[in-house]
Order: C-alpha cells, then structure tokens, then sequence
C-alpha cells in the first residue's frame, strides 16, 4: 500500500508474517511485536520501536519517544495543505468576530488591524500583510467562525 | 460539616473540588452549559444542573442563574473554583444573602484586594512593599506623562483583574495608545471594570507567590512559595515549590508579608500572595493577592502534606486551622506543568478538536489533575487547560527528572499540546539553575519549531492505515470487530 | 552509575524498578516469558529478553538464562524485584559472579537470613526477641512433641521461606501430619529446600516491620514501621505507614532492633525487618527478615518522601546513602490496598481472564502501581496482583476516606477482584479503630457475601445490549463503526 | 427487547428519545445522557445512574456506585449456569494437576482428598463432598485443567 504525507511517499508491503517498507528509493524490515488501541510496538530494522497512532480524516497524529507529530496525508501531487489565500486573512482558531473596523473599497496599510475576534478569552486582532484596498469583509460583529475561515480579503 | 455543595466552576479545577466533597463525605453538585452537557465534570457529579448557553456570560458568569441552581439543588454551600466568578465580591455577597456559604474569604476581602489600585494603596499603608507605579490615571495623556517618569518599559494592567488578561508591556510611547484601548477592552469584557493602572516593567522578575490561610477566628498561616516564572503571554505554565531562588531567611520574611497583607483585610479561607521578586536586588514587591485557590495549589499541597480544598471547605465551615505556623515544612521538591492545548509554534495560539487520545501518564510521584478523557471535544468557549501534570521527589534534581518522564508518557492526539515545549524548557540549562524569570519564555528561549516526523514517523502512519483498518487508526466507517481483541486486526501478521 | 539495568522480574513491580531507572538515566532491560509476549512490563522497557516457557521455573526462576541475559543486553546490572529469585543467595553469587551487580544485599546477608532456622538463632544471639519455638526438628515425633511443648494452636513454616508459602496454622494434632506434608511439599516446590520450623502461634499478632537500609559503607537507617496485620491466607492485603497502635517509644526499640538485625548479617541495600506485635503484651517480636523490596513499599516512600528504588539503585552503585536517622520523619499517613483478580467468596480462590476494563482511580494523594492495562489477559501462570492502589493523605482518618473513594473509582471487569471487600474492611469498626490483627479477617470478618445484582444493575446490563451493539458490551462479531463517535451507537437516543 | 439474567427478565423498549424497562410487572423510564466507552450515564426514573458495564458471551459485568456484580445472560428457562455436577468435582480455576490420590472404584470419605493441583503458586485439595465411591477419574498427574472442567466422579 502506497501512501503520501505531506511530500514523503512511502509503500508498505506484507512479507509473509513481516512487512517492508519503501522509502527513498530503501527497504526497511519491519515486524509487529503487538498492535492495539491505537499503539503499536515494533521492530524496524531489529530497532524496538513504540508509536502511538490515531487518525481523523486525512491528519495523522504520530508519537514516538514522547514526541508528537502530525502528518498529512495528501494525493502526492499538492505540496501540503495550503493555509493561506492570495490576499485573504483566515481564523486562526475558532471563535467570535468581536469587531470589524474596515469595509469594502477602504485603503489600508500592512499591520492595520482589520477585526478583532475572540477566542479562548483572549482577544486576537487580525492585522493586514500589506498595504491594499479590501476586496471582501466576510464575516460581522458576533458571528461565529471556524478555524481557517475566510474573514477578509485584501488587494 | 456542609450536605452538599454547588460547585460554580467546569473542568478539573470542578472535578478536584469534588474529590475533595466526596473525602468528606459532602454530596456534589455539578453545573453545566450547552457545551458541557457530556463533559467529565458533570459526570464525576452526584448530580449535575443546567445552567444555559455555551458562552461563559451565559452559564458560568451567570450569578443568578448559579445561585437558582444551588436553591433548586438544596445545596448549602458553593464552592467558586478559580476563574469565573472567583474573585467577584458581588457574587460572593449575593451568595452569602441567600443563605448559602461561599467556599472562599468575604466579599468585603475580595473587594479590598479584587481592586489592583485600592489594594496597592493598602499595602502601600501596610507596609509591604510595592512595584514603583501610579493608580487612579484618567486619560491616555496621564497614562503617557506617568509613563515617562517611570521609564520604559512600563506594564498596563487591569485594577480589577488578573491572570494576564487586560494586561500589556508596552515598550515605547508609541505602542502606548493602542496598549491601552486594548487592555481597558480586555479589562471590561472579562472584569466589566475598565480601570487600568501603570507600573515599572520589571524585566529580570521572577513571580514568587505565598500560600496563605486564614481561618473565620482569626488565625493565620502561610503554606510557603510557589515559583511561577516560567511564563508565556503573562499566563504561568511551570511552577514549583520550593523555589530555587529563596534563602530561608527571604521565605520567612515573605511569608510574614503576605500574613501581614492577609490580615490586613481581614482575610479569611486560602488566598495568593504574589509578588516580583527581583534576583539581583534581593528585593521582592507585592503584586495583587488572589482570592481564591490558585490553579498551581497542587505542588503546595504535595511540599506540605496538606490539602488546600479540604481545608477551604473545612474553614468555611467554621473549623480552626489546626496547624500553628511552626508546625508547617516543606518536604521534597514539586513542579507543575501545565498542559494546554495550544501550538507554541504559532504563539501559543489555541487548538481545538476532539481527543483522539488522551493517555496521562502515572507512577509514583506523579499526580494528574485533569478535565478530559479519549473522546472529549476541546472547544474554543473555555480555557484551553487540558491537565495539570504534577510531580513529588525528594530534589528539585528527581522532580525535574521525574517531570521529563512523565512528559514523555502523555500521549495527547487531536489537538496540538505545550508538552513537548514544556520538556525543552525544563532541559534548559537556565531552568536545572533556576535563572528562568517571567520574560524568559519570550526574550531567552525564543522560537518553537515542531519536530519534523522522521522514518520511524512515516512508518508508523503509514503501517497505521494497514494494521487498524476499521480501527482507532480510520475515521471512516468499516468493519471494526471485538475491540478487545488486539489481534483481530493484524491477522496473521502477528508474532 | 549504571548504564544498563536487566530487571529479572515482571508485572507492576518490573515497571515501577524500570520507571525509576528512566529517572535516574539507566537504559532498562525486560526479560519475559512465554505467557507474558504482550505484557505491559515488555512494552515498557526499553530492551526485552525472551527468557523461556510460561511455567516460573522455566523463565522467571531459571537463574543461568537470566544471567545469560543480562550478559547477552550487555547490563551491568540485575535486579531482582520481589519473590521469583529476589531472596535467593545462589543467584545473587552467580550475578556478582558474572561480574554484574546484584541490587540487593549480599549472597551471605540473604543467606544468613532466608534461613529461618538460621536466622532465628542468630537473632537470639543478638540480642533480638524472638517468637518462641524450635528449629531443627526432623520427623513428625519431634514436630509432635515440639508441638504439645509449645501449646496449640502452632504455625508450621518453611525455614527457606516468606511470603505465606509453606505455611500452615496448626490447631489440632489431628491436623499435624498433614498440616507437614503439605507444608513440605509446597516449601520444597517454592524454595527448593523442604525444611520446616515450628513456633506459637500467636492469635491476636499484629504484623508490624520495619523497612531498613545500609549502604556499602556501613551506615545504617530505618524508614519506620508498616503495619501489615490486614491478611487473608496469610497473605497480607492492605498497609498501612503509621502505625495506629505503635506508640513513639515503641516504634523507636522496634527501628533499633531491625538495624540491629540488619547490622548482625552485614546488610546492605533495601530490607525489611518484620515482627509479630502483640497489643496486649506491647511487646514485638522478631519474625523474618525479607532481603529484598517489598510489595508494600510504596507507603514508606509516601510518608518519607523518599524513592526506595532509587537508592537500591544508588547504594548498589556505591553510594552513601545520605541521611542520618535523625533527619527522617514520617509525614501525613498512607494506606496501600493490594488489588488481587481473586473471588473473596470463594476463600479468594484467583481468577483468570481477560481485562474487559481496568481504569484505575486518579486525583490528589492517590498512587496506582500496575502492570495491566485493559485487554490484558490475567493467566494462572503467575501471581494474580492486579495493582496496587495506594493513598497518602494528612492522617488516618482523612487517608482511609480517600481510599475509600479510591476504591470506588476503580473499575475492573473480567475478572473478580477483592475491591468490594478491601473496602467492606476499610468501613468495619475494627479497622477504623486500628484493632485488626492477622487472623481478623478469617475469625472477625467472617464469610463474605458478593452483592446481588438490583434493578439498576438489571437494566444497566439489558440497556447496555442495546446501546453499545457491535461495540464494548459484546464480543460478537458486528458492526462497529467509528469507536472515537460516541454517539454512533445510540442513534437518535442521544439527549 | 427481552433478556434475562439468571433468573430475572428484562424488557427494554425505545419510547420516542427515551426508553422504558418493563421488570416484575412496572415500567421505568431511562434517559440516556451519555453512553461511550463502556460506560453509561442515565437517569432511570429521574434519578442520575452511571454504570459501567463490559460483556463477555454470556456475562455482563456492570459496575454501580463502585460496586461491581456479575450477571449471566440466560434463555429464560434454565436457573443460572449450574457450577455443580451431579457427584462431580471441578476445577476451581485452571491450573496443573498434580497429583492424583484415588483410582476408579475405590471407596472415598467426606472431606478426603481425591486430588491436589497447582494454581498461581498455590496447592488446592480437590475433597470429596460425601461418602462414595469413585466413578470416573478424567486427569492425570502434570495435566493442565480449565476452571470448570470435571477432575473427578464420586457416587
């Protein structure tokens, strides 16, 4: 089975009771020495290795030595998930659009706040990458947001 | 002794009270919003009351719609938790009138310290030392003339507030305006009090706070320090005790003060002290007293042997405080990590989602107190405090030690976590000597780059999707089987 | 300091020695057996060693494959735990002799001591009160008259020795004959050595022990008492640090009688003095000595603050083990309940299967040492410990409260546990009041009743048919969809 | 749905969001607030429950108020699983045999042991519970025994 996260391409194959993976143009041994719960102990290369694994759509969640890492699992072809649009801001987090101090048309500088939200108690002022006029304001005062929204767009 | 107590809080400062309710033998009720309907605390409850929508103005901070649920409930007593409506004087009095005992000191304490500008002029009078600062300012053009005589960089706080909300550094005059629009925001959005006073921005501070106890007949005791330098945004999230910086002589004198402080508004149940300790002039100045439990109380209650939510419920209900101050020590070495959900790499900015596991770690020495369990949402309405990790051993050496383990051991998937940024501040060699002050985070230990996923990351993801097909590891719906059978899914591949 | 430490053990004792070598930066090595493929002291570890079939004494008591091992791992270092070969002398020689170090006191100190014979002699010579009887007797007329000499009831026990094994209480001469045969056989299959020793037995016997250590150097402390009376099959159940009958001076002649003990066979490392205590005579007598950890450890650890572990570790390194008597105290009370997968109305006969759920308690003062994890199989190979759940608290009082509650969030299913019935003596007046003896729990307590299922049982059970279909509450293959959703299950049912 | 444990019957049916049980002739109404992971959250009658429960074939185990009982899944009929043979002797819990005191046709006593075996470094004595004489002997000295399984036959 082939599979890609982020940009890496790796190929697992079952080699009667073992598997292999390839990587890089290497095979790698690897033998299960017990797999459940969402953890697995195993041998790679003769190398004991303990992971925990848990997954939620296409993110992997990866623990090894008491490190956490996530990866993403992607077709190959796009290099990652992208986190920002050409011009647009996005919602950091979720949360509530506590004011919004610009409208459609107005010129605005690189580090002018643009709106204010909410969020966990604190208060996070989404400010301009660089001098523009704004294109799109998207959200108003109250709503609710979600992670990664699209708030306002700035050309 | 109280039958049963409303606990006016959520998550595991709300579960930690209830364990202590349950030691004593006290019935617990639970309260919670529409977002807590299926949270930890309302099922560690004896019972559990709905108390309105999933924002905090609406159910938390909700004064009337609380003290409804603790009549309706018959309970007698509620018990306030930190945050929330900890510190509210109002809040505490409309409890006390309706003949129902509120688990912390008088409104009238509260009152007196819950004021930042009040409370500095007390102590001014008491002579305990202060910060070097102005209170009362009206106006940016005040702010900015006090500013000047103080010198930059100067700090703007919330008179009503603390824990770092309402609170800037601002570090020339020209951030001067915003810093203060901002902060009185801030302030009347969480405090609904806008004041703002000015102070010397300490830049090598530690924050060294006292524990202290006063009981309804006028004794009063310290439970020692806590050392909570170790910052980011102003929000602690490493503290210990004893703290590596203190001489004997600079504990007792400490102590003394925040005593002093404490019955100074005639201060009853446990309080804070906190104060800035400055290492190179062995100087310490009062900061705000926290009337309530602090959410680092756990690492005192392993250095002392005492627990702080007993004796809050037991004070409350009348009892003496049996300890003189002679009869209180410190034994071994604690340390406190909190864990939050949030990526140090993006600024500590909050991270949402659901728990896709959530293992905490055990062993001897080591204590977690936690709101969450595998499967819970994390979501955006409340503070994004997962655990707190706490460890007991003879050193500050072992405890460190036993801190990184214990580190190591939790497993959080779902949400991004402070843990392993919290394990790099304790491999520092600043943190083994004890020279982390309160602007370090920022200034010292700088930036945070996740770790890259190595072969042996990829190889676990990818081997994840063949062995836990229809498992943990897949979203998707498919053919799961006996969940207690770990075999069942790797086949014939097993060794 | 070692750099590699094989742990010739397994279960909770395996992980709780391996957690203490992560802290102190030792790499660990487990070794298993057949049975134990997947047990969870393997996967904590960082190497394992498979060390032969399921049976003990072709794995865990084969002293040549251990040994092999360690040297295979490249250790420098064996230890033992408790029981498998933790007190026998030949494999502490074949470890030094390996050029390994043995954590544990020398060949000769276990030697001198594992023999009960032996050892009572030379405690008499020391000056050390002894329960009265006689050693050395050879056929069943000697142990006849030996017997009518003393007065029944006598105990019969093995003189190689501890932990229950190869003992039997001895009321009438009717049962004598037997009573030896049995005895014998069991000391000759546990410790290879069928002699046997006969004292009085003594019906209202408090067990209370001292925990000792020595270093290489000839310093000598004692950790204070455990009383360890609570007992079922001669098989203790829950300690307890303090005391409650001992008072300080007694507690004094009793820790310097144990260093006596343990300075009259050149001791060294961790070790426990046990004595029987009478309450009526306030007197003490000696009884055996354990040349090893002890399961009970934990509650010393709590009320003095110090890692035992970690100073067998120390001390077998060369180390000087740093305090002086004078500065160790006992701090607040701890109380450990030994949670076994044995059925208290069947005479605690163990109980074998498969953990459907194990979720041991957490929060404040609350320490659980275990080597399962739901989804474990408990097999009858081994001993049938499922954890040890231990409290500390300010007293006795407030520790018993916790471990009630401790108990109660302990949830195991799949096997039957002794839970219900540690904490049905925790509520007795007896144990309250700190008046249990060894026998209290077979003539006292009396037979014990398993609760019968109510209607919230009954509808609990039926409901969860329903419900949790395809998922946890059925072992049929079915349709189990996402296990993170917990929802999924109950469709429309959702509140 | 209708089951029954031991001897008592259950019938659990869904009422609208709700359910009810009906048991010794009264209905009682549950409300569901959580069930996940084994463990229930419920108001049966207005009244808050939580239990946790695990199934095994025919066993539930369902945990109350700390307490924690065993219940057996039955057709109705039967009165429980019969742990007792008619004369016969079983095992107690699995372990190994190891030794075996009488033969086939030889007269026992009340109280004489038949058998020893080894369990969890434990030796249990399989005793007879009357005055007979030996019908069937199904071990042998070493053998490994299920819990439940016969050892020995007196009449």
């Amino acid at each position: 089975m082939k599979t890609t996260f982020d940009t890496q391409t790796i190929e697992i194959n079952p080699t009667g009771e073992n598997f292999t993976a390839y990587i890089d143009g290497k095979n790698v041994n690897i033998q299960i020495l017990r797999a459940a719960n969402g953890r697995m102990d195993l041998l790679i290369d003769g190398q004991r290795v303990t992971a925990h694994v848990s997954s939620d759509m296409a993110k992997r969640w990866v623990t090894l030595n008491g490190q956490t890492m996530m990866l993403t699992k992607t077709s190959g072809a796009k290099q990652g998930v992208r986190h920002e649009h050409a011009g647009g801001l996005i919602a950091p987090m979720p949360g509530q659009i506590r004011s919004v101090s610009v409208s459609v048309g107005e010129a605005v500088k690189k580090g002018q706040t643009l709106l204010t939200m909410e969020a966990m108690k604190m208060e996070i002022r989404i400010q301009a990458l660089k001098d523009g006029v704004v294109k799109s304001v998207s959200v108003t005062q109250g709503q609710t947001v979600e992670r990664e929204q699209i708030l306002v767009e700035v050309e | 002794m109280f039958n049963k107590i409303l606990i006016a809080n959520r998550g595991e400062i709300a579960i930690r009270i209830m364990r202590a309710c349950r030691e004593l033998g006290i019935r617990t009720v639970a309260v919670y919003s529409d977002a807590d309907r299926n949270a930890q605390h309302v099922q560690f409850a004896d019972e559990a009351m709905f108390i309105g929508d999933a924002a905090p103005k609406e159910s938390y901070l909700n004064a009337d719609v609380l003290i409804q649920a603790a009549r309706n409930s018959q309970s007698d007593a509620v018990h306030p938790g930190y945050g929330f409506l900890s510190e509210n004087a109002s809040f505490a009095a409309a409890v006390e009138s309706a003949n129902l005992t509120f688990i912390g000191p008088s409104a009238d304490s509260i009152r007196a310290m819950g004021d930042k500008v009040e409370s500095k002029i007390l102590m001014k009078k008491s002579g305990v030392p202060t910060v070097p600062g102005y209170e009362g300012l009206e106006g940016y053009d005040d702010f900015k003339k006090a500013a000047k005589k103080i010198g930059y960089p100067v700090l703007i706080k919330a008179a009503a507030g603390g824990g770092g909300r309402g609170m800037r550094v601002v570090n020339t005059e020209s951030e001067l305006k915003e810093a203060i629009e901002l902060a009185e925001r801030e302030a009347l959005n969480a405090f609904g009090d806008e004041r703002l006073l000015i102070e010397k921005y300490l830049a090598e501070a530690h924050h060294i706070e006292i524990q202290v106890f006063g009981d309804k007949h006028g004794n009063f005791v310290h439970l020692f320090e806590r050392e909570c330098s170790v910052q980011r945004r102003h929000q602690k999230i490493i503290e210990e005790s004893p703290s590596p910086l203190l001489t004997p002589e600079l504990r007792e004198q400490m102590g003394q003060a925040a005593v002093n402080a404490a019955r100074a508004v005639g201060y009853y149940n446990a309080g804070t002290v906190e104060f800035i300790f400055d290492p190179n002039l062995s100087s310490f100045f009062f900061l705000e007293m926290n009337t309530r439990l602090q959410v680092e109380h756990p690492v005192t209650e392993l250095v002392t042997g005492l627990d702080l939510v007993h004796w809050q419920i037991r004070i409350a209900a009348g009892e003496k405080f049996p300890f003189t101050q002679s009869e209180l020590h410190q034994h071994g070495h604690a340390i406190e990590c909190r864990v939050y959900a949030e990526d140090p790499s993006t600024g500590f900015l909050p991270s949402t989602g659901r728990l896709l596991q959530f293992i905490p770690p055990h062993g001897p020495g080591i204590r977690v107190d936690s709101g969450f369990a595998t499967g819970d949402e994390v979501t955006h309405f409340y503070d994004p405090l997962l655990a707190k990790l706490i460890v007991h051993a003879g050193s500050r050496e072992d405890a460190i030690k036993r801190m990184k383990n214990a580190l190591n051991d939790f497993i959080v998937h779902g949400v991004v976590t402070n843990i392993d940024y919290m394990r790099a501040v304790l491999e520092t060699d600043d943190f083994k000597q004890g020279k982390v002050s309160t602007r370090w985070a920022e200034t010292k230990f700088g930036e945070w780059n996740v770790p890259q996923p190595d072969l042996h990351a990829l190889i676990a993801a990818a081997l994840a999707d063949v062995v836990f097909v229809g498992g943990r590891a897949q979203s998707a719906v498919s053919n799961e089987t006996d969940p207690f059978n770990p075999w069942k899914q790797t086949g014939n591949y097993r060794n």
